[in-house]
């Protein structure tokens, strides 16, 4: 029991991990990003590349490489998506834009590590060894990765409630109309917050790598589930983002362990449409929009 | 005006489009040979097509045309490619291999990745009158389809011969007292694994095995650990996953992690990757897998060595079906160069009755399938040898029990 | 007004008789792009459909296009293939009828992902079922149509769906919907059945969906829920019908058709650059067009900018 | 209470919503009469376009019931109340902006039983378009309209469905002195065909010429009702509006 919760966990806290990022793009940049998975693999990548051709750990090319997505990510926002939002009149404008340009991103940067990378599986080793975690044996690379996402969701939940500018973010999910008023720089708040939601994924992307088998074409499975996890828990919820997370790991390693491993996605999708027709807004989302 | 202008608007791109590939399809004399393919270069089939097929298709193309081309009567003529993407859905497949035939006017096609695939384009290939060497197909009706179809060939054999090789060999070993009869058996959900596990089952009942475990995962399964921790509670002799390339690593990962080391450790697809021995280096001592070849060959070293040389990053080929795939193309070249001109039937005729030498050997079609395969190899010594069926040539013996998981 | 619709209609039924020889070109590969170019622009306009008027955008295109194809692989082979074709429509406005019922009041992209995540949930639970009770997974389909059958019972799907969009847009239930598209609580007030006109809509238009899925399903001997359950149709589907305009009848069309024949001219061009040059060709369409394709041709007297940009969303 | 007898139009009873902890309404119940206009008064925030909501049925009371000539319409959904005879503006005007005048009136009466004929229907949206003075406007998309204009549409639309009962939610405010004597004039002149309305108005001047009666409302509860002239002139209304709206009085 407590091996089949634990593992749980540590899906669930990776699920968290991929979702984060996207919650922050899609809550608050209000940028329905299609291709968030694509920039997971392109980190993944990456962090393989270092690892393999310079043998550079992946915890310090986590300090390489998140650095740069941030970067990327604003750039991305600044040049492509500002067009966007400026002639966007309401947010369900945005969103049908955002799909559409995010779509042909996502091929632009598929094609590119299709290019570099070839179509082929990557995997690495690393971390790869047991070790006992209460009373249970785990694989390094997923318990350091749980850690990881529990201090990055942390310090992310801290910047959010204790910091002006995490205030002025969370303002600007909330309405980014009466965010303006309240001389909140809403393109600027919309475009670090973006920024940061790259930076994220960037991350994910490089931990997920230490124990995931990964191709050029592997993004979108990451894009839906990312999705689901922010949409069940509530666009723009950390928290929520954390226990849809959770909640779909939990279910999918008990159902594995005790029930069918052949059900895993089943329940795991019956477990998101439930919630979703229970709490249309999900879990901690906002009744009303 | 609604429909009329979209027709127009239809029509007029429809031309543009034509009179495009109008200019790249001009009739020409037999100066050359052009051979076509539509391959999945992007959505989820582009991982086996990139390991498998992609790399040999461009390895054997560039020998050929190195040493002049294909002999045809007296005079060597080069290869032309034409290439598109299937993206891997069957529908693009289907009307790529069309556009190949009736756009391109290719002499000859070779097929796409994967099971499904090459099925779907199956009745295509019979219509048209082009020779289907499937080499990347595992089914049961492979019999019964190449009897639909005679212009099709089904090199790697059926799920239940595959199924079959590998329980005679677990009952060899058992005879000989190196393993148990408590087996487990995982297998993902989608054709191959089905295939595989519905042919396995009741050959292990019947060799009086006792399936301890027996169940499947679905495609996309992030986490392995319960069913492998479940399994390790059971200790069975044998670990038997008819799996896909992400999970064949991800189990012998956990596997590894969980110190779960039965005597017999089997996994599917992707054993035989070089991405395999990349990632587990020394741990893959012993473990068995599907395919195998015979590595000691000259022929095989020979070609890995080329393949090595060819590909990009210098990749190795995968242990089963890229021998295989390019034993098919070297078939195709042989049975071309012996008719001494593109006819197509003359050609499928060969390949029915001929008997080829390829870096798999001397290969001879009965019912338009080979009459030997791989079906179980191991890991030895940094290398994926067959093991079984043991009176193919080169065959090795097994490693059993294997050996303990080393830290890595 | 009626000389003008006999107009169109007449110009529609040469159009249609025209197309249907089609096949009688003897080119296999134009008839496969011709069905290819069908098949995409019967699914766009059945997605416009519903999620022009109601703004909803539904990626459960693949749920219905392979409940229809697994239709045909179970029964195919079984029952004569004009009750094939009635049994997976049933089905499929059955699934349509509780979905609709059930996610109609969910707003947004958690529709968005809620219907994908249905059309997950379908094809996870058919896999079990195939693993689990029939043993098999993975389909033949060894039934007697030929490819310009596949392509006559496609064409007149076409023209039906025109023809039921256009009788539609004319009905009171048109209407109801097209006040619903510009403001639900407005429509709620004025007596509209919001609930009853977007349930109604989402049927007949995964109808319609699933029927392209049965009567494509023969062209490739084999399906396996990965075939039938191909999540890049829906998402294909969703971009060429915004692409075109999803707001107008014949907005959609505008998209399936030029991006058909995009993605065939590029792949074949390109066969290792295409996913790049897509992209950057699809990104250039998206700031170009920001209307949609429907948008270049629709009247000047278009209203000012703060609405038109409105009806594109 | 409604001075004639018969069944009241509008009769609310123990009416109460709450979101959360915050009781926007909290019991509240009035009656209006046949024919009468009354006005519903109250602070921002005081729950008065949540009792125009409970109404119209967009949100469902917690407790209480409404009875729209006699028959429960708690809970009910929006557009079974419609066609039960309530229509209503809305505090922030809401049109159809991708469709013409025309267009948007026909929504008001497509949908409500019996059905018209084409050519009736064509002809009584024409009579309304004169009747809010935007006679000559038919073609013109609704987004094209000026402010009042935008407000006639919408109230022309809400006058399609023949209701009895009309829910007015602030349609007066944001309107120049002459504007606002024009849209007096409308509204008097909807009493006279008969329809009832119930007037959510912060323009005292508007309220005093128009309202035969009126109740206050402040923090969910009814504070005050009765005549018009005495409940404006009630300490505790003039206190509840701390001398905001009450100065323009």
């Amino acid at each position: 029991m407590t091996n089949a919760i634990l593992t749980g966990l540590m899906l669930g806290g990776m699920y968290a991990l991929i979702a984060m990022g996207l919650t922050l793009q899609y809550g608050v940049a209000r940028i329905m990003n299609l291709s968030y998975g694509e920039f997971l693999i392109a980190a993944a990548f990456a962090s393989h590349w270092l690892f393999t051709g310079w043998a550079v750990s992946p915890f310090v090319g986590l300090v390489l490489v998140v650095p740069l997505a941030f970067v990327l990510n604003f750039a991305i926002y600044k040049l492509l998506l500002t067009p966007l939002v400026r002639r966007a009149p309401n947010r369900d404008a945005l969103e049908v834009d955002s799909i559409l340009a995010t779509f042909g991103l996502t091929f632009v940067i598929q094609g590119s590590m299709l290019a570099l990378f070839g179509g082929a599986y990557y995997s690495y080793s690393f971390l790869a060894f047991p070790v006992q975690f209460l009373g249970e044996t785990v694989a390094a690379n997923r318990l350091a990765a749980l850690g990881i996402t529990i201090l990055l969701g942390l310090a992310l939940y801290l910047a959010l409630t204790r910091t002006r500018a995490g205030t002025a973010v969370r303002a600007v999910a909330v309405d980014p109309f009466a965010a303006q008023l309240v001389a909140i720089n809403v393109p600027q708040a919309s475009a670090l917050t973006f920024a940061l939601g790259g930076a994220l994924v960037a991350a994910a992307g490089v931990l997920v790598s230490t124990f995931l088998t990964f191709s050029a074409s592997s993004g979108v499975v990451f894009t839906m589930k990312a999705l689901i996890v922010v949409v069940m828990g509530g666009v723009g919820n950390m928290l929520g983002c954390l226990v849809a997370g959770l909640a779909l790991g939990l279910s999918e390693a008990l159902v594995a362990s005790y029930v069918d491993p052949g059900l895993t996605l089943a329940v795991n999708f019956a477990l998101f449409l439930a919630v979703l027709l229970v709490k249309p807004a999900g879990l901690f989302g906002r009744a009303t929009r | 005006m609604t429909t009329f202008l979209t027709r127009r608007v239809a029509l007029l791109a429809a031309a543009t489009c034509v009179a495009t590939l109008g200019l790249s399809a001009a009739a020409e004399a037999q100066t050359s040979i052009k051979i076509g393919y539509a391959i999945s270069r992007t959505g989820p089939n582009t991982g086996g097509a990139a390991v498998t097929t992609i790399p040999n298709y461009e390895l054997w193309v560039k020998e050929v045309n190195a040493g002049g081309g294909i002999k045809l009567g007296d005079k060597r003529v080069p290869i032309e490619v034409v290439q598109y993407d299937d993206r891997s859905n069957a529908e693009e497949a289907v009307r790529a291999l069309e556009r190949l035939i009736n756009q391109d006017k290719v002499d000859f096609i070779l097929p796409p990745w994967g099971t499904g695939l090459n099925l779907a384009v199956g009745p295509t290939l019979n219509r048209e009158g082009y020779p289907h060497l499937a080499a990347t197909a595992v089914t049961d009706r492979a019999p019964e389809l190449a009897k639909r179809w005679p212009n099709s060939f089904w090199l790697l054999g059926t799920s239940g011969d595959a199924a079959k090789t590998l329980v005679d060999l677990l009952s060899k070993l058992r005879d000989e007292k190196k393993i148990g009869d408590t087996v487990a058996m995982v297998s993902i959900a989608d054709g191959f694994g089905i295939d595989l596990s519905t042919a396995a089952r009741p050959a292990l009942t019947n060799a009086k095995f006792k399936l301890a475990y027996d169940k499947s995962y679905p495609i996309g399964t992030q986490d392995l650990a319960p069913i492998v921790n479940e399994i390790k509670a059971l200790n069975p002799d044998v670990f038997i996953a008819f799996s896909y390339p992400p999970d064949t690593l991800a189990l012998t990962e956990q596997s590894r992690i969980a110190g779960f080391n039965p005597k017999v450790f089997y996994t599917g697809v992707g054993t035989a990757f070089p991405l395999y021995k990349q990632k587990f280096g020394k741990n893959t001592e012993g473990v068995m897998g599907i395919g195998g070849w015979s590595g000691d060959s000259p022929a095989i070293k020979d070609y890995l060595a080329r393949h090595k040389a060819s590909a990009a990053n210098g990749a190795e080929p995968d242990r089963w079906a890229s021998a295989v795939t390019y034993a098919s193309l070297q078939m195709l070249q042989q049975a071309i160069e012996r008719v001494g001109k593109v006819d197509r039937a003359a050609v499928i005729k060969d390949l029915q009755t001929g008997t080829f030498d390829t870096v798999i050997g001397k290969v001879k079609l009965e019912n338009n399938m080979p009459t030997r395969y791989w079906w179980v190899g191991q890991w030895q010594d940094g290398e994926f040898y067959g093991i079984a069926p043991a009176k193919n040539e080169g065959a090795r013996t097994a490693i059993v029990p294997k050996p303990a998981w080393v830290a890595p | 007004m009626s000389a003008r619709i006999a107009g169109i209609g007449s110009l529609a039924l040469a159009a249609i008789a025209l197309l249907a020889f089609v096949p009688r070109l003897g080119n296999a590969y134009y008839l496969a792009l011709s069905i290819s170019l069908l098949q995409y622009t019967v699914l766009a306009t059945a997605w416009g459909m519903f999620s022009g008027p109601t703004r909803y955008v539904s990626l459960a295109t693949t749920a219905f296009f392979g409940v229809g194809a697994y239709t045909v692989a179970v029964l195919g082979e079984i029952l004569p293939w004009p009750l094939v074709l009635l049994i997976a429509a049933a089905l499929g406005a059955m699934v349509a009828g509780v979905v609709g019922l059930s996610t109609l009041r969910l707003s947004g992209v958690y529709f968005v992902i809620f219907t994908f995540g249905l059309t997950e949930l379908i094809r996870q639970l058919v896999v079990w079922f195939e693993v689990n009770k029939s043993r098999v997974l993975g389909r033949y389909v060894f039934v007697n149509i030929t490819q310009a059958d596949i392509y006559w019972q496609l064409l007149a799907l076409t023209a039906a769906v025109f023809l039921l969009g256009w009788l539609i847009a004319r009905s009171r239930l048109g209407f109801a919907l097209r006040v619903i598209g510009e403001d639900e609580t407005v429509a709620k007030h004025c007596g509209i059945n919001t609930t009853f006109a977007k349930v109604a809509l989402f049927t007949i238009s995964a109808t319609i969906m699933t029927l392209v899925g049965a009567i494509m399903a023969p062209r490739w001997t084999y399906i396996e829920p990965s075939i039938a359950f191909n999540s890049m149709i829906s998402f294909q589907v969703l971009i060429m019908a915004l692409l075109g305009g999803a707001h107008r009848l014949w907005g959609p069309v505008l998209g399936a058709i030029p991006l058909t024949l995009l993605f065939e001219l590029l792949s074949a061009r390109f066969p290792n650059t295409f996913t790049i040059i897509l992209g950057c060709i699809f990104l250039v369409i998206v700031y170009m067009l920001p209307r949609g394709v429907a948008g270049l041709f629709e009247r000047r007297s278009a209203p000012s900018a703060k609405t038109t940009q409105r009806v594109t969303a | 209470m409604s001075s004639d007898g018969g069944t009241p139009v509008l009769a609310v009873n123990g009416l109460r919503r709450a979101f959360g902890g915050l009781v926007a309404v909290n019991d509240l119940g009035f009656e209006v009469a046949l024919g009468e206009i009354m006005g519903l008064l109250g602070p921002n925030g005081s729950g008065k376009t949540t009792a125009l909501n409970l109404m119209s049925g967009v949100l469902r009371p917690d407790a209480g019931t409404i009875r729209l000539m006699g028959q429960d319409i708690a809970g009910l959904a929006s557009y079974r109340i419609a066609r039960l005879g309530l229509a209503r503006t809305f505090q922030l005007v809401r049109v159809l902006d991708g469709m013409d005048c025309r267009e948007n009136i026909r929504a008001g009466l497509a949908f409500q039983k019996p059905h018209l004929t084409a050519a009736e229907a064509e002809l009584r949206i024409g009579a309304l378009l004169a009747r809010v003075g935007l006679a000559g406007h038919d073609q013109r998309p609704a987004a094209d309209l000026t402010y009042i204009d935008r407000k006639r549409l919408e109230l022309a639309r809400a006058l399609a469905a023949k209701p009895r009962l009309l829910l007015l939610d602030e349609w007066l405010a944001g309107l120049n002195p002459s504007e606002l004597a024009i849209g007096i004039d409308l509204i008097r002149s909807l009493r006279a065909d008969g329809i009832t309305i119930v007037l959510v108005e912060h323009v005292m001047s508007a309220v005093r010429a128009l309202c035969d009666r009126c109740i206050v409302m402040s923090s969910g509860r009814k504070i005050a009702e009765g005549l018009t002239a005495d409940v404006l002139s009630d300490a505790a209304v003039v206190k509840a509006y701390l001398g905001g709206v009450a100065a323009d009085a």
